[in-house]
């Protein structure tokens, strides 16, 4: 193993700077820093990728999750309405979620270290036009199919997310209550809820 | 080939069922009819080919063997021979007159199209199970028989249904487990070259090879299955619950057919693949038959609900059958396929006839009916009389032979045995008062269901709705009255078929007398 | 460069986004989380691409599907946030463990 | 013509079945087709009886004279073959007397293959036609003709007349079955199939409770019985690997079982006394006669027909049938001559007491088939000769008492009296009845039983003594009860309700016909040398060697010693129930000699015999008591025993026990489910991913560490 390179240096600190964002969008008690701390993950990400010689990828990381994504969830967050301010955003796993991500984490790390302990990469950049290239020649058909799964999605997403007429708020009428009754146990009547259960819980972790 | 459309003849017919449009479930009588009407001629054809063919009665014939799953070596391989075919015969027959007779009632909530099928399904499993000569397809077969048989009880059985099927269904599961294990394990353990599941090479192999120590615990895990299915006390529990909660058709399947898949496999399987094993396990199997035997009728002697009462009967019946196995001699094993034949025609008969009683009387309680069935209704109470006397093995009747063959088997056990003697002519003699106990029973039980004043709240306008046996209820009945008579004067239609493949299987025990 | 550093970068990011997803209450965080966690694999699959390409992948294989992860994750978010919308209309609430009708 | 002998019960066979199917559309209900099936059965089986009883004479004719020679010392175990198509080469022993070749008794066996078992699990289906067999064939067709021809008038008007008919064939077919059977599977086969038609039969007015009681009561004692029939079949097909009857003898008077060893004496005296056990079933013997008086409970003519004639024959028709095998075993004999007499003599008490007048005529059977059964224990001929005969007078008593029954409605001696006049048919025969029944001479009871005792006497020993004693005695308190029954009946004022009238001419004659033989038939087996081997004894032997060398014998003396003791019977019931119902003074009408002179001492011996008949009436009073509360009690209460325990087995050991087990088993794993997996299944999806996670975990570190 060689001492340190440069490339070596760039790379840690900017997994160290995505790291730490990345724990911050995920302990962060305010939704909206959560959002913003994602821009800074995605990006060191993308500087990852700089680094690793992918520039495409890099930029276009930039332009899809920092560009799009981000803005997208940051509509998410205020369409529902999340409260806009620090509460307590966590649920009664904490403690599972923190022993097995950690576990994990040791693990992938002794993997990492056993398996790709001794390999250096060699970084040869990848031009913008190597990279189109080949994914107009050879990946050209499944490109195609990507492109097609992202129409469906999309068509999906708004089919789904779009309020008709007379639509809104009713959950499913109850076609068969004999047969049905069985498989659903007891269950708030969520259309008639008023909304203060909720709020009052609201206020409660507001206060 | 024939063999093989015989079997899945059934399936077809079930899937044509399914595909009927919603609106003409009536239509799925005529067609299940049609499709088991066919499934009992090409049984025939092939009884008549078992004896004309080359194999001229006895030995293995219209055997198939193709590769099925060559990644475990399970071919399908299927024939018959002279001990499976009467109990696959029965069983077509059994369905075919459970399709004439769904023409004449199903139970609620009626849906023909949906229990037609499930009962030709059932009848593909139970024809395979008997034609099966792979472990691996015995067994797929074997399983097969549950679902419909659940669905039977759970769907369209009484008020108890679903504690019945589940029980049955666990039950039956929790038995399968074990024969699997033992299937695995007489494959991993096979001391040839190439393991197999092929049952006539392992049969033809006779347990050389195989420790002792190996063969009594693949024996238990075999024979658990098989004995919880027959079933032998004490793993009879789920059969009464079975029994009562069951629909007609289901009570007919299950008691003329089903029950004797468990005893069909210790034939077949458990004693000729493990004969050390067999031999080591036969005294606990004569003596819980002759538990069973007692056992029951003292059982049914409690009783107070007809259906129950007829199922704890089998209970005894088949510790008969299960006795005459455990002789471990060709007479005891002729017996016991006599036995079983003679009691899936006669308690088949006397469920179809408990049946009937319940439907019009709307009630299973000896105490509601209340004697004076042959009041009432004098041709069902004769043609009750009639199967009762038969089903308390009366000779000239079918089931005389199979028991007191079992009991001639039993005070001359094979001479593997020869250091139970004592206790195989006591368990003799105890099995031969267990027939008073069994005419004890059946005798009161017609006292008080068939005899005596009928009470006043079924005659005159109380008693409207119990009109005589019909015309689809004849139909249905007379090949099985018939066949109970003929059979009980000429028994060697059916030992005639079975005696050379009986002794030959049994070639294993040595001497094999 | 040490192929560690990238990995071990990405293993990171998988694991916290593994906690985000399994503790946030609020189905929009846990959106977050899982666009972590696809990032992360993005690095994965671009590290071992260039282990690949030394070895003589000329398909840039590790890249392009970079690029594909890159695009279905896009889509994912769209989809994933509709559905957190119709969550959000049908029970006034968007925190997932309040969303329990999946028992028994 | 034996050779047609399986149509004899073919016949009724057909005709039951024709009845059944077809019986309610015939004019006369079906009862034609049963009356013309038995009696072409009669004609052929008189066909059979001449050429079988001809042929046995003119062998027994062959048979060198030799009475001087050897009586003694002769073993029955050393007997030879038996005749007919067995006999062949075999060679009589040295001091039997030499039966020339060629001779033999009549014996043919026809038979098919049943069950194809092969080698020794051979097993056919045949018929046996000889002697006895014969003799059976007489006796049941003879009988159930009659009765067919009197229950035409007897059951006019009855709901179920045609299925009564269909019944009557039926038992006749099957009874007839057992006689025919050239091997004990059929032989039992027919003894069941005569147990069934017995209880539909004495079940047949089911409306009664009391009635299908009774037909229950009846199927399970002999049923208990069966359990050893079955048992003894099974042990003789064990011992000689066949149930061919012929040569189970042959066999056994080779001294071999199956396979050529030496007999195994043990298992066969336990295989014949588990036979014998079938025998006290069916043939009502102590202990388990409680049955028959119950039975009585059916239809009048099929107790004639049924538990007098022939079912309740068919243990001493068994015994007889296996007669030299039941030789062979000392200790067998012993129990069947013990047995017989406990009963005959217990019996015979029991029926002094009786006030149902079917009552008295059924312990009369019991006690009568008691005779049979000892006499068999020493006396083949004495033993079928007395079931010949009582066939005959029994049926007769039987018809008798059904036409007094319904002359007056009811069963009951108390509702009687004076009927002589009312019906003079039924008294004469009921007389000539009585008299054979009581053994006075000449009629044919007289020289039945005179050849039982003459039997017991010549064997000696205890059993033959205790034979004689008891049945001496046995044969005064018959004559008593009889000569009871007809001063009750017939004698004095009416009693009952109604006009009592003579029973129409169905039912007449047939009492008229049964006459005949119950008054001469003594006369076709007289116990005078050659007489008696040109009559009954030599028609039904099947064995010539053992006929040769067990003659019969009369004792002048004993014959008058029973006559006399049978004329005190009677002397002493006149005495008695002639008083007792006119308030007369007997007492003068007595004894023909010195009337006053013997005054005094008629009184006191009247007294005496008063006391002694007073202790007997207690006596019989306690033995009735014995039997229907120690005995019949015992048997119910071992039924309701059984019963409880059914239902303690079922309750505690079926329902908590062992499928407590399982419910317990399925309710631990529904117990686990509910309360604890449950906690798992949250519904909440972070807690499922959680758990995703941590597998992927682990089965990553299972992987990295196999690797």
């Amino acid at each position: 193993m060689n001492g340190i390179t440069l490339p070596d240096v760039f790379m840690l600190l900017v997994a160290v700077l995505g790291g730490a964002t990345a724990i911050l969008v995920v302990v962060s008690r305010n939704v909206v820093h959560a959002a913003l701390y994602l821009v800074v993950t995605l990006l060191s990400v993308a500087g990852a990728f700089l680094m690793l010689g992918a520039e495409f990828l890099a930029w276009s990381q930039v332009l899809v999750y920092v560009g799009a994504v981000v803005v997208l969830i940051l509509f998410g967050l205020m369409l529902t309405r999340a409260p806009i301010g620090p509460m307590a955003q966590h649920n009664e796993q904490g403690v599972l979620a923190l022993g097995v991500s950690l576990a994990l984490f040791g693990f992938l790390c002794v993997v990492i270290f056993q398996a790709f302990g001794d390999v250096r990469l060699i970084l040869v950049p990848v031009t913008t036009a190597a990279i189109g290239e080949v994914l107009y020649v050879q990946w050209a058909f499944p490109f195609m199919s990507l492109g097609f799964l992202l129409t469906v999605a999309l068509i999906g997403a708004i089919v789904m997310a779009r309020r008709e007429e007379g639509e809104g708020p009713e959950p499913p009428a109850e076609t068969d209550a004999d047969a049905g009754s069985r498989l659903r146990p007891h269950r708030p009547d969520l259309t008639t809820a008023e909304p203060g259960v909720f709020a009052e819980r609201e206020q409660q972790v507001r206060s | 080939m024939l063999i093989s459309l015989t079997v899945f003849l059934p399936l077809i017919g079930a899937g044509i069922i399914t595909a009927l449009p919603k609106a003409q479930e009536e239509t799925a009588k005529p067609v299940a009819l049609l499709v088991s009407v066919l499934g009992f001629v090409l049984s025939l054809v092939l009884l008549a080919g078992y004896y004309l063919g080359p194999t001229q009665g006895s030995g293995m014939a219209f055997e198939v063997n193709v590769p099925w799953i060559p990644a475990i070596g399970a071919n399908y391989h299927v024939g018959i021979d002279g001990i499976s075919l009467p109990l696959f015969v029965l069983s077509y027959l059994l369905t075919f007159l459970c399709s004439v007779y769904a023409f004449h009632h199903i139970e609620e909530p009626g849906k023909p199209k949906a229990f037609l099928a499930l009962m030709l399904l059932l009848q593909t499993g139970m024809a395979g199970t008997f034609i099966a000569l792979d472990l691996i397809l015995f067994f797929v077969f074997w399983e097969l028989v549950l679902v419909p048989m659940y669905f039977m009880i759970a769907v369209w059985g009484g008020p108890r249904r679903e504690y019945a099927a589940v029980k049955f269904f666990l039950y039956t599961l929790f038995g399968s487990v074990f024969m699997l294990v033992a299937f695995l394990a007489l494959y991993f353990n096979y001391p040839g070259d190439t393991p197999t599941f092929d049952m006539v090479e392992l049969a033809a192999n006779g347990g050389v090879g195989y420790s002792r120590t190996f063969q009594i615990l693949a024996f238990l895990g075999i024979g658990l299955s098989f004995a919880i299915k027959a079933p032998m006390w004490p793993f009879h529990t789920w059969l009464p619950d079975a029994h009562t909660e069951a629909p007609t058709i289901g009570s007919v399947l299950l008691a003329g057919v089903l029950l004797k898949m468990g005893t069909y496999g210790f034939v077949r399987i458990a004693l000729p693949i493990l004969p050390e094993g067999a031999v080591f396990w036969a005294p606990v199997l004569a003596v819980m038959a002759v538990t069973a035997i007692i056992y029951g009728a003292l059982c049914c002697l409690a009783q107070s609900d007809l259906k129950r009462l007829i199922a704890f009967s089998s209970v005894g019946h088949m510790g008969f059958v299960m006795l005459g196995i455990a002789t471990l001699t060709p007479t005891g094993i002729n017996a016991a396929i006599f036995g079983m034949i003679a009691h899936g025609l006669i308690t088949g008969m006397l469920f179809f006839v408990v049946g009937s009683v319940k439907d019009r009387y709307h009630t299973r309680s000896i105490a509601d009916i209340g004697g004076g069935l042959l009041q009432t209704m004098p041709r069902m109470g004769a043609v009750f009389t009639y199967v009762a006397i038969a089903s308390l093995g009366l000779p000239g009747l079918a089931g005389f032979w199979g028991e007191v063959f079992a009991l001639l088997a039993a005070f001359n056990p094979a001479p593997e045995l020869a250091p139970y003697l004592v206790l195989y002519r006591t368990l003799m003699v105890l099995g031969a008062f267990g027939t008073v106990l069994t005419a004890g029973y059946f005798l009161w039980m017609l006292q008080r269901v068939a005899m005596g004043q009928a009470p006043e709240r079924w005659t005159g306008s109380g008693g409207a709705g119990l009109t005589d046996v019909s015309v689809i209820e004849w139909g249905t009945w007379t090949p099985l009255l018939v066949l109970i008579i003929v059979l009980g004067f000429l028994p060697f239609l059916v030992f005639g078929i079975t005696n050379a493949d009986v002794t030959a299987i049994l070639g294993v025990f040595g001497s094999g007398a | 460069m040490a192929a560690v550093y990238p990995l071990i970068f990405a293993a990171l990011l998988f694991c916290v986004g593994v906690y985000g997803v399994l503790s946030r209450r609020n189905a929009v965080l846990v959106l977050m989380s899982v666009e972590i966690m696809l990032a992360s694999v993005t690095i994965n699959l671009v590290t071992f691409g260039e282990i690949a390409k030394a070895r003589g992948d000329v398909l840039l294989t590790g890249q392009v599907f970079a690029l594909f992860v890159l695009a279905v994750g896009a889509a994912e978010v769209g989809v994933g946030l509709a559905l957190v919308l119709l969550l959000y209309r049908n029970r006034a609430s968007v925190n997932i463990d309040e969303a329990d009708l999946m028992k028994y | 013509m034996s050779d047609y002998a399986w149509l004899i019960p073919a016949l009724p066979a057909v005709s039951a079945a024709l009845i059944v199917f077809f019986g309610k559309r015939l004019p006369k209900g079906g009862a034609e087709v049963g009356i013309a099936a038995i009696g072409l059965a009669f004609l052929l089986s008189v066909g059979v009886a001449v050429q079988v009883f001809s042929a046995n004479v003119a062998a027994v004719a062959q048979v060198p004279h030799a009475e001087e020679e050897a009586r003694a010392g002769t073993e029955v175990a050393g007997l030879g073959a038996p005749g007919g198509l067995l006999a062949a080469a075999a060679e009589p022993e040295e001091e039997t007397i030499e039966i020339p070749a060629g001779v033999s008794a009549f014996v043919r066996e026809r038979s098919v293959q049943l069950t194809p078992f092969g080698g020794q699990y051979g097993f056919e289906a045949g018929i046996r036609v000889d002697g006895l067999a014969a003799m059976m064939f007489l006796l049941v067709c003879f009988v159930s003709l009659l009765v067919q021809i009197y229950s035409t008038s007897y059951m006019q008007g009855d709901p179920r007349y045609t299925w009564y008919f269909a019944l009557l064939s039926m038992f006749t077919a099957s009874m007839l079955l057992l006689v025919i059977g050239n091997n004990l599977m059929l032989v039992l086969m027919g003894w069941e199939l005569v147990g069934i038609c017995s209880y539909l039969l004495i079940g047949f007015w089911w409306e009664e409770k009391a009635n299908s009681d009774a037909a229950i009561k009846a199927f399970l004692t002999t049923h208990l019985g069966d359990v050893g029939l079955m048992v003894g079949v099974i042990t003789m097909w064990s011992l000689f690997a066949t149930f061919n009857i012929g040569e189970i003898i042959a066999a056994v008077q080779a001294g071999t079982q199956a396979g050529g060893a030496a007999l195994d004496t043990g298992l066969l005296t336990f295989g014949l006394i588990a036979l014998f056990i079938g025998a006290i079933g069916k043939s009502a013997q102590f202990p388990l006669h409680t049955w028959l008086p119950d039975a009585m409970a059916g239809p009048t003519p099929v107790s004639a027909l049924i538990h007098a004639a022939t079912m309740v024959t068919a243990g001493i028709f068994l015994v007889a049938r296996l007669y030299p095998v039941f030789s062979a075993s000392a200790t067998a004999m012993a129990v069947v001559a013990v047995i017989g007499t406990i009963t005959l003599f217990m019996a015979g008490l029991l029926a002094v007491v009786q006030d149902d007048v079917k009552r008295v005529l059924a312990y009369s059977t019991i006690s009568q088939l008691g005779y049979m059964i000892a006499a068999l224990a020493f006396s083949y001929t004495a033993g079928i000769f007395h079931l010949f005969t009582h066939g005959f007078f029994k049926a007769l008593l039987f018809l008798g008492a059904g036409s007094l029954i319904h002359a007056v409605h009811s069963n009951n001696m108390s509702d009687m009296g004076g009927l002589r006049k009312f019906m003079p048919w039924t008294f004469w025969t009921f007389l000539v009845g009585s008299l054979a029944l009581a053994a006075i001479p000449p009629l044919a009871g007289f020289w039945s039983k005179d050849e039982v005792l003459a039997g017991g006497l010549e064997a000696g020993g205890y059993t033959g003594w205790l034979l004689v004693v008891l049945g001496s005695l046995g044969g005064m308190i018959t004559a008593f009860y009889m000569t009871r029954v007809m001063w009750l009946v017939f004698a004095g004022e009416f009693r009952g309700h109604g006009h009592p009238h003579e029973s129409p001419a169905a039912m007449k004659w047939p009492l008229a016909v049964l006459a005949v033989p119950a008054a001469v038939m003594g006369f076709f087996n007289l116990p005078f040398g050659t007489l008696h081997s040109r009559g009954f004894a030599a028609w039904t032997l099947f064995d010539l060697e053992y006929f040769t060398n067990h003659e019969a014998h009369f004792f002048l003396p004993m014959a008058l010693g029973t006559t006399l003791l049978a004329g005190v019977g009677i002397v002493v019931g006149t005495k008695l129930y002639r008083q007792v119902p006119e308030r007369e003074p007997m007492l003068e009408l007595g004894p023909v000699s010195g009337v006053l002179v013997n005054k005094f001492y008629l009184d006191r011996l009247s007294t005496d015999l008063i006391v002694r008949t007073l202790v007997r009436t207690k006596l019989a009073n306690a033995a009735y008591w014995l039997n229907d509360h120690v005995l019949d009690r015992t048997v119910f209460l071992l039924g309701v025993g059984t019963a409880k325990l059914g239902r303690g087995t079922y309750t505690y050991a079926d329902q908590r026990g062992i499928d407590g087990t399982v419910n317990g088993l399925a309710g631990g794993a529904g117990f686990l489910g509910r309360e604890v997996f449950r906690k798992f299944q949250s519904g909440n999806v972070q807690l499922y991913a959680g758990g995703m996670f941590a597998g992927v975990f682990l089965l990553a570190v299972l992987f990295a560490t196999a690797t």
